[in-house]
Parts: C-alpha cells; structure tokens; sequence
C-alpha cells in the first residue's frame, strides 16, 4: 500500500531531488509539492529532469493531508511551522538544522535561537549509519548537514574502534560544489565568479562543526572551500591519534563500521584511476565512500570521505531515514548507481 | 479534473477543479503561460507576453 | 525468466553504461564483461560506481554462451568478430558503425570497407523512434551514431509531416562531450587541453553523415565541436524549408511524431531557465529533447535537439532496442530521471 | 605625454577590463572609474586582479574631466548621457550598442528606439580591420558587439576577395561564454544551472544581426548558444557560395585581408592540438582567429572565428580604436600574448 | 643591452610560460627553445598563443650559447646535463627539484639520490622572498616547488614574526590544478576522468614536504588534492601555535613580511566576492595571495595561500630570481596583472 | 636565413642554413607539413599525411 507524501520547498534543489526520488519509489505518491514563487507552475518547468511528472507545485499555506511531509525549507522555516507540518502529516521528515540538534543552547550558540526547543528531545538525527536504532517509528526525523554526514561518516569507525575517544586534534579540511547553497544564489554564484574557483568560504566557525560534536563528541578544526563541482562534498580528515595505527588496523575498523551498510563504500588504494573516495564517484547516488592512508611519519591519519551533497547529504539521507523509519526495503528508490565517466555532476 | 488543449502547442492541460478566470498556468508540454479566459467549460489563451531577461 | 547478458568491451566508456544498465535491468543478468587490458580485475576498479557489482573483465577471445551479448568495442572490431559473437549469443547488439548501413559501398566511401556485406542486409538499426516495427525478433541489432542519432531524432518529424522531403538545404551543427571519444584519449583530451574548449574537431566529412542519409534520405551540411561537458551532445538543425512553416505547424509534426514516445520530450519556449533542449537536462537518462524555433526573415526553421551521447546515443539505445526485440517493456532498466541540478555531467 | 582617461561602469566585466588595459598601457592614465553601487570602494575590491591599482570607484553623476571617456554601461545608458560625456571629455569611446548603427530606424527596428539618432552619422564603429581609415581623428567611437565582431571578421575577407557578395546563404552558429551576460546574472547564470551547458539562448532573432547586415550588407542566419567557459564566443559560419571554392582561395582571401593586421591570426589546419579557431587560445588577449575548411559535396565554405568576447570583443576592440584615432601605437597597452595551458578562461 | 636566453623543455607546460615571459621580456632575447618530440616545429604549433612567434624548436643535444639557460625539464635530467648546460650558458636557472635541496642525504630519502652532490652547495633557491639576499650574481638558480612555494609563503611570515618556532603541528592541505602534471598525460588526467574531481593525489608522503622542511624548517602534515581547474595551487595551512594570536598580530606579521615585495598581497576578509585568497584570482600573473583567520576555539590559525603553479610556483618565480640575479628590475616581463572575470584558467 | 613559399597558404616559411632534401617542416601561418624536395634554391612540397588522430 502506497503512502502519499508531500515536499515543502519543492522548487528548491534539495526539494527537487526528494520530488524526483519520491516520485520513483516504489512505497510513495507524492501528491503535493509547494512553492511561493512558482505557485501554479508543473514541477517540470522548474526542474527539467522531472518533465514528465504530472504535478504542480502549490502553496505552503495550504497543506494537503499525507502520510508523509518532507520538508526542505530554509534554517528557520520548519520550527516556525512545525505545527502545521504535525498536523497534516504522520511523519515528518525535515531536512534543515532546525530539529538536528538536541540543546536549545546549542541553537543559541551557533544559530539564532529556537522557537520550539520541545520538539528537540524527540526528533531523530537521520542519518541510518549512526542512528539506526531509533528510527523506526520516529515522527520527527532531522537530515543531517552535508558537510556534517560526510564528516561524521569519515570519523565514526575511529571512534567505534577506540581509535579515537575525542580529545584529539582534528582537522577537517572539506571541498564542495555549488548545489550547497541551494537555488538562487547571488553575485558569488553566478558562473563567471564561481567557476574554476578553489574559494574559502567558511574560514572558521562553520554551523556544521555544533553537529560533528554533537554527534562524535569531539571539537574538530573545521574550514569548508568551495569547488568547482555542481553536488559532491570532500571531507578530509587530518586525524593524530594517541598512539601508532596501522593500515590493517584502518581496514579492520571501517569493516567493522560498514561492511554490512548498503551506502557504505570503502576505497582506500588500488590501482586504477578512482583510488580513494571522490565525489564524483557518488554523484547523483546515495553512497558514501570512505577511505584513509597512514602517515607514521607525522603521527597522522588521514581520512577521506566523499559523498553527493544533496544525496546522502540531503535528500537520499531523508528517503533513507524514512525507509527505516517506516519498515521498507533500505534501499527502496535509492537504487541509482551514479554514473561514469561523469564531468562535474 | 477537467482538461483544454493548451493553445500554443495543442497538448491536453489537466486543470484544477477550482480554477479561476484571469487564472495563469503554463502548459507542461510547452511552456507557454496560458490564461484562463473561461471556466465552465475552460477556455485557455496565451497570457499576455513577459518579456523575461533570461541571462546572457 | 532472466535472460543472461554479456558485455564485449566492458572496460570502455559505452562499455561502463551497458553494465549499469543491465545490472540495474529487471529481465537480465550480467554474466561476462570483457577487457583485454583489465583481464582478472573487477569491474569496479575501472568504472567507480560499479564497485558494488560482483564481476571481473575476462579476456575477450573467451565468450561465453549467453542469450545477448552487446558489443561496444571500436569500429572494425566487429566485423571481424561477428561469427564468434553470433556463435555466442542469440542476439547481438552492436555498438559501433559496423552495421548501421545498408550498403558495402558506403563502407567503402566512409570507413574503410567492410569484411562481411553480408551481414548488413540482416542487421536492423537500434534507434527505436525510426525503425521499431524492425526490432521484434531481431538478431543483430546496431546501435547509431550518438551525432547521428541527436540529428535525426531533430528532423524525423519534419519529414513524417512533409515539411521536408529531402532536397532542402539543412546545416548541423554539433556539440558534444568528450566521453564521446572514448577511454584512453591523447593529448588533444587531456583536460588541460580540452577543458573550456569550443574546438571544431570534425569540420567536414564527418561520418556520421552516411547515417543520416541512410535514413532520413538526407545530405546534409555538418559540422562538429568539441565543449566542456563530459556527457552530451547537442544538434542545432538550420532548415530552410521550402514555404513558410508556423509554429503551430511544428508543435503538431512533433507531437505528431514523439507523443506516444516513453522517451522523447518537447521543449520549445515557455519561461524558466531551460526553454530549449539542453545535453543537461537529459544527462545519465535515456531521454532525448527536441524543439524548435521559426525564424521567417531568414525562411529558416531551427531545430534543437539533445541527448547523453552515451545513453541515448549509444547504451540506452542498445537497451531501448533490446527491450524492443525481446518484448520486455519499453522502458526496462531506462527508468533514471536525470539529475537537477547536474554541473557538466 | 599621458592622455586623462576615465570609465563609466567601471565595476562591471568590460569596465574592469578597460581599467585593467587602460592601467598598464603606455600612454594613458585612469583618474575615474564610476560605480553607482560601490561607490567609494576600491577597484580592486571588485576587480581582484586589479587590488595593485590606488582607485576607488565613484559616482557616475559627478564626470571628471578627461582626455578620453570610455563608456561600459548596458544599453540605454550612453544614449541618455552622450551629452555629459561629450562634455567631459574630447573622446568618447562606447561600448554598447548606442551608437554602432547608423539609422535610427534601425534602432525601431532592433531596440527600442533611440534618444539622440543625430549622433548616429558622426560615430564611428570601433573595428580597425573594417574600419581602421575612419578612426583617427573620430570623437565618438562604438565598439562593435562581441558576437557581430566574431562573425564579422570571420566573413569579411570572403567580401573582399569577391567570394560573397551578400546574396549567398549564410548560417552563423555562435557559442559564448558566461561572461557575455555582465556581472550580476539571475538564476540562469547561476553556477549550478550554468555550468555544463549547451544552451540555445538566442534560438532567432539575435541584435547582433543587425550590425552585421550592417557592416557586411550581408543577411545572416544567427543562433547563439551558451556554453561552459567563462570568456569567449566562437562563430561558425556556414556559407553557400555561388560557384566553387578551393582553400588556397581562401588562403588567398585571408592573407589578403589579414597579413598585416596585427590581432589577426589564420589556423585552419595543421598538426597539434589546435588546429582550427579556439576561444581558449586567444583568451585573455586581443587576438582574433580566423579559420576555414571547404565542403565540396555539400558546396559549402566552413569559416571559423574565435575571440575573447571581452578583448576583441569589446574592451580590446575599444583600446585598439582609441590607440588608432589618438595615433599611438596600434598595440600599446594590448600586448598580453594569452596563456598556455589555460583551462576555460 | 638584451641578454640571451635558451629555454630547454620549452614545449612543455613551464617551458611554454618561460617562452611567453621571456619574449616579452625587456632584457631577454629567446634564440632557443629545445624539444626532442617537436624538433623543426614551430613553437607556437605547440602553445597556440605563440603563434606569433618566429622560432622552431630544435633538439636539445645541439645547445646554444647563450647568457641564461632555463631548463625546465622532468626531475633528474638537469642533473644528468648540468655540466653541458653550464658549458652552455652563464647562468643556469632550472625549474626542476633536482638542486632545491642542500643535502645529497635529502635525495635519497625523497627522491632517487642524487649524480652531482656537488652542485647542491652553490645552487640558490629561486623565491626571493626567501632568498633575495642571495640571488644576485648566482649561476645556478633552483625554482621552487609549486606546492612548497604556496606553503612557504603562507608560513614564512609566522616565523618572521615568532608565531611559530618549528615545532608546531602544521596541516597544509593542497588543491591544485591539473597543469601541475605537465604536458601528456595518462589516463587519470583526461577530461572525462579529470574533471569535476576533487581526487587526493598525494594523500601522504608528497615530496614537497622537504623543501618545506628545508626552508622554513618545519615538518608539515601535508596532503594534496587535485581539483577542477587547470592553473593553480591553494595551500590551506591549518596552524597551531602555542599561545594566542590575534588577527591584529597576524596582520602585523604579513604586513612586516610583505609590504614591500611586488608580488605579494594580503586578502584576509572584507568585502566582495574575493575575500580570502584564490588561485584564479592570480592565474596567469606572478602574484602570489595570503590570507589567514582566527579561530579561537581550536586554538588554531587558518592561512590561505594562492598561487598560478606555473607562475609564482615555477616559471614566473624563476624570471623573477633570473631578474634579482642579473640585476633587472624585479618585475621586468612580469607585469600581466591577471584577468577579472576568468573561469577556471 | 633562407626563404620559401608555403604550398598550402602562401605565406613565406623561413628556413635555417643547413637545410636538407627530405626534411620535414610546418609552416608556422598554416601549420601544413611540409617536405623540402631541394634546397638551392629550396622547393616545398606538402608531406605526404599521416592521418593523425586528434582525439574524439
Ligand atoms: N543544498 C544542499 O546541499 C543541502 C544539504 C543539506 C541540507 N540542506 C538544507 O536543506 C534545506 C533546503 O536547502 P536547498 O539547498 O534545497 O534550498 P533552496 O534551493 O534555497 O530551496 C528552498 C525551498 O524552500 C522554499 N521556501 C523558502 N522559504 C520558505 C518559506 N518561508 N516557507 C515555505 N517555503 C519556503 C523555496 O521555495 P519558494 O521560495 O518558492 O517557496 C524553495 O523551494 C535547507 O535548510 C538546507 O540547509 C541543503
Ligand atoms: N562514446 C560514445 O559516446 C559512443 C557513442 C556512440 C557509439 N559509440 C561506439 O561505441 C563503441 C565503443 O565506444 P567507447 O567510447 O565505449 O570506446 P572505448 O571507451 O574506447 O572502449 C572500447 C572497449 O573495447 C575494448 N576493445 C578495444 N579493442 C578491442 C578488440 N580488438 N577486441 C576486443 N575488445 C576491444 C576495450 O577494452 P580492452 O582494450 O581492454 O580490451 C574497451 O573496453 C565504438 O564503436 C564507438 O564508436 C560510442
Ligand atoms: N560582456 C561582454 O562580453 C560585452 C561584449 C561586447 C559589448 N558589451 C557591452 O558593454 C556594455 C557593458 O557590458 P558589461 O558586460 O561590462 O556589463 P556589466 O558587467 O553589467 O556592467 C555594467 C556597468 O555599468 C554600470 N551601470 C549600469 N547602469 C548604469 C547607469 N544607468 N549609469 C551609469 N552606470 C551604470 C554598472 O555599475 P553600477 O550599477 O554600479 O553603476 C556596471 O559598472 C554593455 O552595453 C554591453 O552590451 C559587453
Ligand atoms: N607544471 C608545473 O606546474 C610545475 C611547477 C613547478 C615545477 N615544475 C617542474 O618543472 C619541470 C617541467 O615541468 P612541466 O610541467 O613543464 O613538464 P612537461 O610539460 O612534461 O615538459 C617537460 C619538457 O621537458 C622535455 N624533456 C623531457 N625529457 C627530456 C630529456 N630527457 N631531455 C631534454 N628534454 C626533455 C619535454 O620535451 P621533449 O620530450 O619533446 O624533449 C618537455 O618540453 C619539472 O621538473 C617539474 O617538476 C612544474
Ligand atoms: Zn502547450
Ligand atoms: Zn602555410
């Protein structure tokens, strides 16, 4: 039996692929996709890929009755709706910071506060490879920030196998594409400034470093670039652990981590073109990849994760969580393997 | 839902059940924005032109 | 029941797609890629989104028995293996040109001659929009020219509606991606040479215009560039038909031709960012977008036309036609959106 | 001795590049560059190449008065204010389409109208190759358009050899870069929708038609498309001459018209890698390629023509013009010979 | 009095630039530029932009004599040919790592040893920002590395300054573009495979970190990632100094190091698109860019440092230390500013 | 320094002293191969072609 679901913010990019991932999958319907700019308009005159979809977005204010309502709004929109959102739906599925964290004093720090720090304690981060456990059933369901999951991704072995315990000095150095600041986009995103660019956007200070700590229980030194690549984000984990590590200890504790998850992939050498985690491997699809190499030398490890910004960064994490959260196959309407060659996705 | 031939290309136009005279919605066969000029039974006409900047 | 399917020239770019896409394909089982220079290796370590398939490229000269076997090696390499491939397999779908013609003597004026006439009799060509009624039952299937294919999926409704009857004067000029040259490349593909280029590689001569006379019975002026994209290729058709054509009469010769189509869209106009056929917008799918322009002072008609050169305009199309041949769905393994946003993809 | 030079908008794309020329050239010095919006900031606050350069940008109301203005505002601008400018400096270079033509039903025709149509028979248009005899002395100079530039110097030696005579067919296919649309840019030249396109952005009906019916007597078929780079435009012309043609006519034709032009480059052929016009071998410089390839089954002449849309297209074309009418050296200040490799420039 | 200059390499990407910079050098005149593939070619058949160029390329065993030979050639072959090169010329500056180092111990442990030890004694470091006092009257100049030159001049003003010692933990994570890897090329380097990447190249072990080491005497964490620009290296160094440092320090710091040098400018926040510094914001010009931020909560300094590779990183650093050496004016053939707007060049 | 006229285009290539019968060279306005057939005074004549691959 097939569940209807909604998308609030479905013109924007992150709305888009829910629309075109709910719109494949083989559990849902979506009946509703909204946007205030483009009331009226089919979905496919804003999103070409999805020209074949009969459906025209509508307006937030006016909420069909679902099964499912993911939304994909802007930091700040879903905790001044949530209200609305419970109420027209069973599940909730949000994709902004609104409901990742768990303290309202953390909304403090990094955000401007919170309307509704209530509903903290019960939403559920999303992201399966970390929260599993507590999905199924959830009603409120937080996805996690791009460059946050593929951070947490590349860490959590470490820590799963007592590599690290949190104190240790971190660096996280990440590269993403364009699609991160989602659709519209001003002077530095227009083509002639933002192409070709290898640009510090967050320095220092980056939102993203609140749920790295909330979930890993440690403070890394975090500093995100902008590439030149439309989806993907690179996470690079400079890691210096107590004592020695070893390659095969790497091995052992990521298979430990993921051998059995189906988004996982670990690429950590090899021959071949592809020999660590890139995200252009993943683009368009739901995996991550993780990889690492020593550096005994300098006492480092460092750690390579990559993944598809509004995939497993966004959009293909929510769908994911949801699976869990509603008893369906894992991988149901994930199954797209992301494509080679491929240019800059 | 009621449908009308969409006036620029001559695909069908599923149309809402509350529509509006004056309405504008555009067709997801061709783009074009089409007037709602009449509701029982709908009649649609190319909506008047925007002459939108589109880049470049 | 699955049918099993092998992949000669596995390790290639059309190679790669073929193994996405029958791995991915509810009525086929992948049982054999090959490569010579990758022999013993798994597939994934050539093509990094297939690093979840079980398989490794085995050595051509060693085909096993299967019900399909595609074949996506270089011109001429089929045509001297064409008994081994029949041998193998009840079907054969070809990739390359060796069997898009009628005639040796095209062989002769546009390649360099054939080794088995005989079979081109026989042969049907893959492209589903042109000649479907000749799939069922076919056994040797050859896929298009991915320039070919973009040109005449542009101009077929012309002809199907008697705007054009094949005297009229018509200039293509092309635009495509650089997985249009293959695995491997020179110099002249190195991305330092080739990134941010417009380069007019084929000015003249180029083959694929046999293939486009052969079926729409039409000489025509072509061109083609190479541009920044990995995937794509894009046909703009200048037409000068002989009286004056409206607008309506064009949006009527292509719904006409491509409505009932599950693979072709019509974008002509309309407001948004992507009012005409973009390479983009198909990009990873098997969809080709076709749309036009009137241009009365100049008496000219222009038709855009664009695929994935490597889709639509090769492996999708093999698969598209297979489905065809053995009466599966049309739109088996085929069912990928594409990707919005998508950088150069 | 120094001549006084100023830019009107001069925190835009061909302002900047004036500022960047003007800066290093011999016999000029800046005194003003107008903004309205960063009034009172630094050049190189906008211009990041120009963070060398001791200016701040300030109000357009207030003119300086200068040997030379140069004037790199949309169209419209110049129009309403020529008489300000005329009075604030003895020279006027614009580089908009105000003052190219020289009929003000021409402007009825292709924008909308003009305000002074009585400056349109005094001013002379910017390209030396067509136009060097008019320049010295002129007070009003228009820079030509950066897509009628390309297909003007790409067909002009065809007219001076007697190979058209303005009846003939003749289909130009431009492709440009992103920075053809000026600084600013909506959701269309964003980065993520921008990038990776082949996009027919004037399908018909293009300005620029104009402007080369003007200067050529010649009626041109004109598409444009977008495409991934960030300086550049390209034009492909399709010509149908009337009797037959052999390319030592041509080679003959353009060594005629082009030997001794100084930016003026013939490629058509050869060994290497460019072997024909490319944007990304003159980007960054004033230099124009002209190319050229017959097609004797179709009876048509293939010419190419590449440029940097910002140099010869327009800022380049407008330092050349004034070097000529103030009788410097015609390359002063324009002697930057492009780089090698360069990516998408 | 114009000086004399070979280049040996010269149909490889430095030895192009050195091409480039030396024929519009005021002092220099180019008589050779050597190559063993192209012998009797004309140079610009190579690098298109040098078309106007009047030289061939002849063999490297048949050296000129000249003042100043610029080898710029794969590691290890200037050391095989250093005598003939001095026999040959003056002044040898190579661009090479082969006398960078002082140790002969040093390339053994990096490298694959060393053939004449005997020369790493009298070779001097080409950065004159680390080595000006040395250079004037040197004969055998050694160009820096492009990474080490990018992680130098981010760091060098930290010791200058007393914010670091030695002993800190420094991360330096690179991204550089794909001219880095000179003219050729494999497969990883090919369009399709290389663009849209961001691909750890060199996770550990590059073998920059000894000339960093050397230099400024610090052992780096350092980690290099191929991204999709083909000019270009940002080194971001993630720097842990032992007590507080305040932005206003660090300024203090740069400004003390850099004030005066010609090529070097601070970006550290403000306004605008460009606030920190970015490769394409100096392609194809010699400066070199240096930014920093504080992050108090990790303890840590973020430095950013940009350079073009083939510029500042090796072919514009080399004419510059050829300038200090011969007692020009620094900037001499130096003065292209670089571009505004450029894509990704 | 000697001079002689490219077949191809027209253009005059220049050719160094020790010129010899056989050799190959490019002319640098059109590119075209070119195979010196004597040298005093020198004749050119296009090189036979190897139809080179140039990518695609
Ligand atoms: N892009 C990514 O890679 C990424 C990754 C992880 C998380 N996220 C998070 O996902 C969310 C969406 O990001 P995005 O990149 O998809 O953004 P986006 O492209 O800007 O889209 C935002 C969408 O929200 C709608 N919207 C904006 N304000 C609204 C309001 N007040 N009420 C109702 N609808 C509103 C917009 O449409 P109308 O204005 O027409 O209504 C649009 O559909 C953000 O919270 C972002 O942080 C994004
Ligand atoms: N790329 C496109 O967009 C496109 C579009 C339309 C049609 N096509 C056609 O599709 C075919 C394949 O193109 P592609 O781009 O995929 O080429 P590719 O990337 O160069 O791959 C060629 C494949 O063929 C194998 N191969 C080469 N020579 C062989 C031989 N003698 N015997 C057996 N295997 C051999 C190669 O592997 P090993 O060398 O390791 O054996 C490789 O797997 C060509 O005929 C092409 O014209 C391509
Ligand atoms: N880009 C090209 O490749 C190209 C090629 C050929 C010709 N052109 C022509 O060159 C002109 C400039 O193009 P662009 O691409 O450089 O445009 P742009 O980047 O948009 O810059 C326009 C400049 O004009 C200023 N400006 C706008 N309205 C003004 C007004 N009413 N009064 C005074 N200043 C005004 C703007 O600054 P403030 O708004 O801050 O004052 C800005 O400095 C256009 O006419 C264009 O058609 C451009
Ligand atoms: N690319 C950069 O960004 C960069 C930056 C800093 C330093 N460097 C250093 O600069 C040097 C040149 O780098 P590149 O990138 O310009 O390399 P490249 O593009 O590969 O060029 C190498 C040049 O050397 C010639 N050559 C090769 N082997 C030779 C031999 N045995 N004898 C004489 N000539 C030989 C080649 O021409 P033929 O084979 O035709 O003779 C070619 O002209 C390298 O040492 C590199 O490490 C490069
Ligand atoms: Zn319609
Ligand atoms: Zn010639």
């Amino acid at each position: 039996m097939t569940l209807e679901a909604s998308v609030v913010g479905g013109s924007g990019f992150t709305g888009g692929e829910l629309l075109r991932l709910l719109s494949g999958h083989p559990e849902f319907a979506v009946t509703q996709a909204t946007s205030r700019s483009y009331d009226g308009k089919t979905v496919g005159s804003v999103h070409p890929n999805l020209r074949g979809l009969d459906l025209r977005f509508s307006d937030p204010t006016d909420l069909d009755s679902v099964d499912v309502l993911f939304a994909a709004t802007p930091h700040g929109v879903s905790m001044e709706q949530i209200d609305e959102f419970e109420d027209a739906a069973d599940t909730v599925v949000d994709l902004s910071a609104d409901f990742r964290l768990s303290q309202e004093s953390q909304y403090d720090e990094w955000y401007d506060g919170h309307v509704c720090p209530e509903y903290l304690e019960k939403s559920e981060y999303a992201l399966p490879e970390i929260n599993r456990e507590n999905l199924p059933g959830a009603d409120l369901i937080a996805a996690g920030g791009c460059n946050a999951t593929a951070t947490i991704l590349g860490l959590k072995p470490l820590f799963d196998a007592d590599i690290l315990s949190g104190d240790e000095q971190v660096v996280v150095d990440v590269k993403v594409g364009s699609s991160e600041g989602g659709a519209g986009g001003g002077e530095a995103s227009s083509h002639p400034e933002r192409s070709g660019i290898v640009r510090p956007y967050a320095p220092t200070g980056h939102r993203h470093e609140a749920e790295i700590e909330e979930f890993l229980g440690l403070s890394v030194s975090f500093t995100v670039h902008a590439v030149d690549m439309t989806r993907g984000a690179a996470a690079t984990c400079h890691v210096f652990p107590d004592g020695p590590v070893s390659k095969g200890d790497l091995w052992g504790a990521y298979r430990e981590s993921y051998e059995d998850e189906p988004f996982m992939r670990m690429v950590a050498g090899g021959s071949g073109v592809y020999r660590y985690p890139e995200p252009k491997a993943v683009a368009g699809s739901n995996f991550g990849e993780v990889g690492f190499e020593v550096d005994p030398g300098n006492k480092r490890l460092v750690v390579f994760s990559a993944i598809d910004n509004m995939m497993k960064g966004s959009a293909g994490q929510a769908v994911h969580a949801a699976n869990v959260a509603l008893g369906f196959e894992e991988t149901a309407g994930l199954d797209f393997a992301g494509l080679h060659p491929v240019g800059a996705p | 839902m009621t449908e009308a031939d969409c006036v620029e290309c001559g695909a069908e136009v599923s149309l809402h059940d509350d529509l509006e005279v004056g309405e504008i919605i555009d067709c997801g066969t061709c783009g074009a924005e089409l007037e709602v000029i009449d509701v029982n039974p709908p009649v649609l006409d190319r909506a008047p032109e925007l002459e939108e900047d589109w880049g470049e």
